[in-house]
């Protein structure tokens, strides 16, 4: 039995990638159906996730370490996110919502203390302590960190709000968005790779599967597609022209 | 003429969608149609010496943190790295940062298997852990007290059992660690919450889109070079592959009579070259459409 | 009044702070952890750097601010999908009310859902994660209360999609395609999916004003968006946006505690050049002593 | 009505200033708290308002369906979709694993959902980015203005230098290519085209002559090749935009952390 599981996988495997691939064509049906299926499928699977894999072991795993046995032992602290996080239902009720703020400002809270203290340290202090510039190297590189020093301070100054981009402070300023927009242009080559490469691994699944131990899923799939999108959009034309 | 560059300036979205789906499926399709060579790059370059300074015996932790849709540009980098440190007799220490990075791990590991070329036992020459949620916090946990947040391996043999773990109590007990890393939590997260504090050698191989923000770190040394995307990993392949070949019969560790196979990522570089040459003609054919219209009008 | 007000500030920004970095470093019963001493410092003056700056604003000075584009296109974005009839659509990121940059996203949206109450458009808030669903809800409702016009909120219109980022992005597409809004606003932190929803929003033909804090996604935003915050200006955003003066000194404090790292950096450089001709031999890291876990 | 609108504003501030403090006051239950309970907390809070999160799609696509809205049909989908990973992932195990660790094993049913329909259609989506990349590039990478035309540059030299292509470029191409982004500054200045034009291939020419002279041809210096031109842009400005971004970033969130955490940002909680 299981064995036709895997190749009733792989056809709905195959439906799939090329449904969402159809949307390079416009949208369509096919398009609408798995974009559909993918939220209903996506929601329900990181629900599942997130309950089995947060909720479940760590509130109920110290709340009653014996029933749940996922290695810790009883905290009576955990009260207090349950309480939160029932405080976050009782939404559903109008008179109650407003308790929902206070889950709310905990965390809004929570991490606005957290975060000042990981930026200060790895974002700003570790990169002023990185532009020191290394002297016993070769002028070229002297050169190099000299002009990375530079980029970093235009940089900055085309960040400052308070004062008109006027006179020096402007052209400062124009060398650093100077060095911004060569950074995103940077970036944006840098990530084409990336991107491509994913597209290779959807095009090595489709070839896989068109092979004849998989009943030539792909081809015959992508046909049937092919034709239905010729009879749909020429439908479509025609009530086009109708109204 | 003017007026058909003018006309190329403004192609529909479908035609080069059409077109850059023939350049990536072609080169598949048909692989030894374009050979191109391939050029070392100098933090690949680093990775692969700071590999290879290590001495058998060592302890290498690996941190797998990318899932299936980012596997065809990371995948090829761990099998690569873990022939290379199975070459050298290292013990390689698994962790998953990822749901989905225990299945990568697993999958890795026995493709390394399969290959026949060391003869390997797990639990004294490699060991694999479970996935663990948190992110940034299961990093803080390796790095103070690797016992804490890891009281078994996934096949649910206890830490005291284990040969390979004995006196590895945290990150500090490692002589490196290397991340595969394709979002948050990865390479970033290593350096912040442990190889920098903790001064423990650190690189990593990571999407290339990752690259650009990893950089500052490989310009300052916290990360010893780094693997970027899929170049990288088609020259460290190379790289590795020459020092196999190199060792095959001098090499204890190796058995001379298996096969050595060339990386994925090796044959899907053409497919990317084309795709990436196409790219720049559209932006040129952009260009010029552009100029000429501006001109007319 | 104004000499009491000096003798105010004088201790309020000098001898208090002075008493609290003498109580930190004679740290009387270990009370304070020791080795991040420089994460405190920097982190007291720039906290001090801000407070002064808020009560100066508060007090009556008012700071030129310069103008950021992509802020003042918010209002003629909305304004056009008033006059074209067509929706407005508000993308608050993908990531939860924990990220820095989904809480600014949410402040913004607060101000956008204002701009629209008055121009009497209609707002799409489609959101990935429930928490951000709630919040969202609730500085809409707000903002929609103060312009006067609780009536035109529309609660079914800021609902959840899904938590998948690309399920999201999906869904997202799918709502651009057939809506067809003339406005759309990314603000908040985005992850691979920005270019799979500014391209879609593109080709439907929308304004597109986006804003992150996460920098691996500004280059594409930058291609594909018309008007971008980029880093910086997206957290200033919100103080612009609500123009009180508490929040506008408080950008005027974090462009001085910008100037004071250039000057560190400054500092930084020309004590590595003293080191290179050994006029000193201060070892720079050892200044910089950072350690995140102590 | 003190209770409804401050308390909830007491508690952030209070929250945000024990988070900070945490960080500092030497006692091992905040450290604790901080590091490893408050992440905890938030992913607990999380997970009970994703009851409040699937409650809203399960309304929002039954009211589709119920209304016969534009599409209705296929909420009928979202609905079926979401019902049956509840199933599977709930009630209906199909593995040997009991049930929760049963998502990650290969032979429950959910885990075959995951295998053969969300893999797929997630890794394909991400795929869809390889698409607009190029028709992003196509339409934004054009000469408008000297900021455009670095945005431009640097990304088309990445893209050549990043794959095997960028390094069969021969060097007098580069050459070709520094001069006309050289002519393409100061086009605007000089009026005339035919001068424009003349001294731009005559400079090219000369240059191509000269560099046959240093016997370039045979080995070209580092700055006539992609790769290391890649590396160069890579290691020198694009470090200095991003530590500049990275600076401006970390600074825009501890002003925005600071107007949280002293109360003075509250619209995030209606107020």
């Amino acid at each position: 039995m299981s064995y036709n599981f895997e190749i009733i996988g792989v056809w709905l495997l195959v439906v799939m990638t090329l449904s969402i691939l159809s949307y390079l064509y416009g949208d369509n049906p096919f398009y609408k159906a798995a974009e559909h299926i993918f939220v209903g499928v996506s929601a329900g699977y990181i629900f599942a996730i997130t309950w089995w894999d947060q909720v479940w072991p760590n509130l109920f795993g110290r709340l009653f370490p014996s029933y749940v046995k996922a290695g810790f032992e009883f905290d009576t602290l955990y009260i207090i996110p349950l309480i939160l996080g029932l405080f976050m239902l009782l939404r559903l009720i109008p008179s109650l919502s407003w308790l929902a703020r206070i889950s709310i400002g905990y965390i809004v809270g929570m991490a606005a203390g957290l975060k000042i203290y990981v930026f200060v340290n790895s974002n700003i202090l570790m990169q002023i302590k990185n532009s020191g510039i290394n002297f016993d190297e070769s002028i070229w590189n002297i050169l190099n960190q000299f002009l990375v020093l530079i980029g970093v301070i235009s940089g900055l100054v085309y960040f400052f709000f308070s004062k008109e981009h006027k006179g020096v402070i402007g052209k400062i300023s124009k060398i650093g968005i100077y060095f911004l927009m060569i950074k995103f242009g940077a970036s944006f080559g840098f990530a084409v790779m990336g991107r491509i490469s994913l597209l290779i691994g959807r095009f090595e699944d489709l070839i896989n599967y068109s092979s004849e131990q998989f009943y030539f899923a792909t081809p015959i799939i992508f046909i049937i597609m092919i034709v239905f999108l010729f009879v749909w959009s020429t439908q479509n034309d025609n009530k086009e022209k109708m109204n | 003429m003017i007026n058909f560059l003018i006309k190329l300036g403004s192609i529909d979205r479908k035609i080069i969608f059409l077109l850059i789906a023939l350049s990536v499926l072609i080169p598949l399709l048909y692989p030894n149609l374009i050979e191109l060579p391939i050029k070392v790059d100098k933090n690949t370059e680093i990775v692969f010496n700071s590999i290879s300074e290590l001495k058998s015996g060592d302890k290498v932790l690996l941190s797998f943190a990318y899932g299936a849709s980012t596997k065809p540009e990371v995948h090829p980098m761990a099998i690569a790295l873990l022939k290379h440190l199975f070459a050298k007799d290292i013990k390689v220490f698994i962790v998953s940062l990822w749901p989905e990075s225990p299945i990568m791990a697993n999958q890795a590991i026995k493709e390394i298997v399969d290959t026949k070329l060391f003869n390997l036992t797990e639990g004294i020459d490699y060991a694999l852990f479970d996935y663990k949620t948190g992110g940034f916090i299961v990093i803080k946990g390796i790095a103070e007290n690797f016992r804490e947040v890891y009281k078994q391996d996934h096949n649910g043999t206890l830490i005291e059992d284990l040969v390979i773990m004995n006196n590895v109590y945290s990150v500090s007990d490692f002589n490196f660690v290397f991340d595969f890393s394709a979002g948050v939590p990865g390479n970033a997260e290593w350096v912040q919450y442990a190889c920098d504090p903790k001064k423990i050698p650190l690189s990593s191989g990571c999407t290339s889109i990752m690259v650009t923000d990893a950089i500052p770190y490989v310009e300052s040394g916290q990360l010893r070079g780094i693997l970027a995307g899929m170049p990288g990993a088609a020259e460290y392949e190379k790289m590795v592959y020459d020092f196999l070949v190199e060792e095959l019969n001098t090499n204890s560790n190796l058995n001379n009579d298996s096969l050595l196979t060339k990386g994925k990522a090796f044959s899907r570089m053409s497919a990317q070259s084309v795709a990436h040459l196409l790219m720049v003609i559209f932006i040129i054919l952009g260009n010029l459409s552009y100029y000429f219209s501006r001109k007319k009008n | 009044m104004k000499r009491i007000n000096i003798n105010k500030d004088f201790i309020l920004f000098f001898g208090l702070p002075v008493f609290l970095i003498l109580i930190y470093f004679i740290n009387p019963s270990q009370l304070f952890v020791t080795g991040n001493e420089t994460s405190f410092i920097a982190i007291f003056i720039s906290c001090l750097t801000f407070e002064f700056f808020i009560r100066k604003a508060k007090s009556g000075e008012n700071f030129y601010m310069r103008p950021i584009p992509a802020m003042q296109a918010m209002e003629e974005a909305v304004g056009r999908a008033t006059e074209m009839g067509s929706s407005v659509l508000f993308v608050p990121g993908i990531s939860g009310l924990d990220e820095i940059d989904t809480i600014s996203g949410v402040i913004i949206l607060g101000h956008v859902a204002g701009m629209v109450a008055e121009y009497e458009a209609d707002l799409h808030v489609p959101c990935c994660v429930p928490i951000v669903m709630e919040a969202a809800k609730e500085s809409c409702k707000e903002a929609y209360l103060k312009k006067g016009r609780p009536d035109l909120y529309n609660d079914s219109k800021i609902h959840y999609v899904t938590d998948d980022q690309f399920a999201y992005a999906a869904g997202v597409n799918g709502i651009m395609l057939r809506e067809k809004p003339a406005a759309v606003f990314y603000q908040g932190k985005f992850y691979a999916e920005s270019l799979l929803l500014a391209e879609t929003g593109s080709s439907v033909g929308a304004i597109q004003i986006a804003g992150t804090g996460s920098s691996s996604q500004i280059p594409f935003f930058v291609t594909a968006c018309d008007y971008v915050l980029i880093g910086e200006e997206f957290y200033a955003a919100s103080a612009y946006l609500s123009g009180s003066p508490e929040m506008i000194g408080s950008i005027k404090g974090q462009d001085y505690v910008k100037l004071l790292c250039i000057i560190f950096i400054g500092l930084v450089v020309l004590l590595s050049f003293f080191n290179f001709v050994n006029i000193t031999q201060l070892d720079i890291s050892s200044f910089f002593k950072i350690n995140i876990i102590n | 009505m003190f209770i409804k609108r401050q308390l909830a504003i007491v508690v952030m501030i209070s929250m945000g200033f024990l988070a900070l403090a945490g960080q500092f006051i030497n006692s091992e239950s905040l450290r604790e708290f901080t590091d490893k309970d408050a992440p905890q907390w938030y992913m607990i809070i999380a997970g009970f308002t994703a009851f409040l999160g699937c409650l809203n799609l399960l309304q929002l696509h039954t009211t589709n369906v119920i209304r016969k809205q534009k599409n209705w049909q296929y909420s009928i989908f979202t609905l079926l979709g979401f019902l049956l990973m509840i199933f599977f992932g709930f009630i209906y195990n199909g593995s040997p694993a009991d049930l929760g660790p049963h998502l990650k094993n290969e032979y429950s049913a959910f885990y075959w959902m995951y295998n053969y329909v969300y893999l797929p259609l997630s890794s394909t989506m991400f795929a869809l980015l390889a698409f607009f990349v190029a028709s992003a590039s196509y339409r934004a990478f054009r000469i408008r203005n000297f900021e455009a035309t670095l945005l431009l540059i640097s990304g088309v030299l990445l893209m050549l230098g990043r794959v095997p292509i960028g390094a069969l470029i021969p060097w007098w191409t580069v050459i070709v290519i520094y001069i006309s982004i050289l002519f393409a500054l100061f086009a605007s200045k000089i009026k005339n085209k035919k001068v424009f034009f003349f001294s731009y291939l005559g400079v090219n020419i000369f240059i191509i002559v000269l560099g046959f002279f240093l016997n370039w041809n045979i080995n070209s210096p580092d700055f006539l090749s992609i790769p290391l031109i890649q590396e160069w842009i890579m290691a020198v400005p694009a470090t200095a935009g991003s530590r500049a971004i990275m600076i401006g970033i970390a600074l825009g969130v501890v002003a925005q952390s600071f107007r949280i955490i002293t109360g003075r940002e509250r619209s995030i909680l209606g107020d």
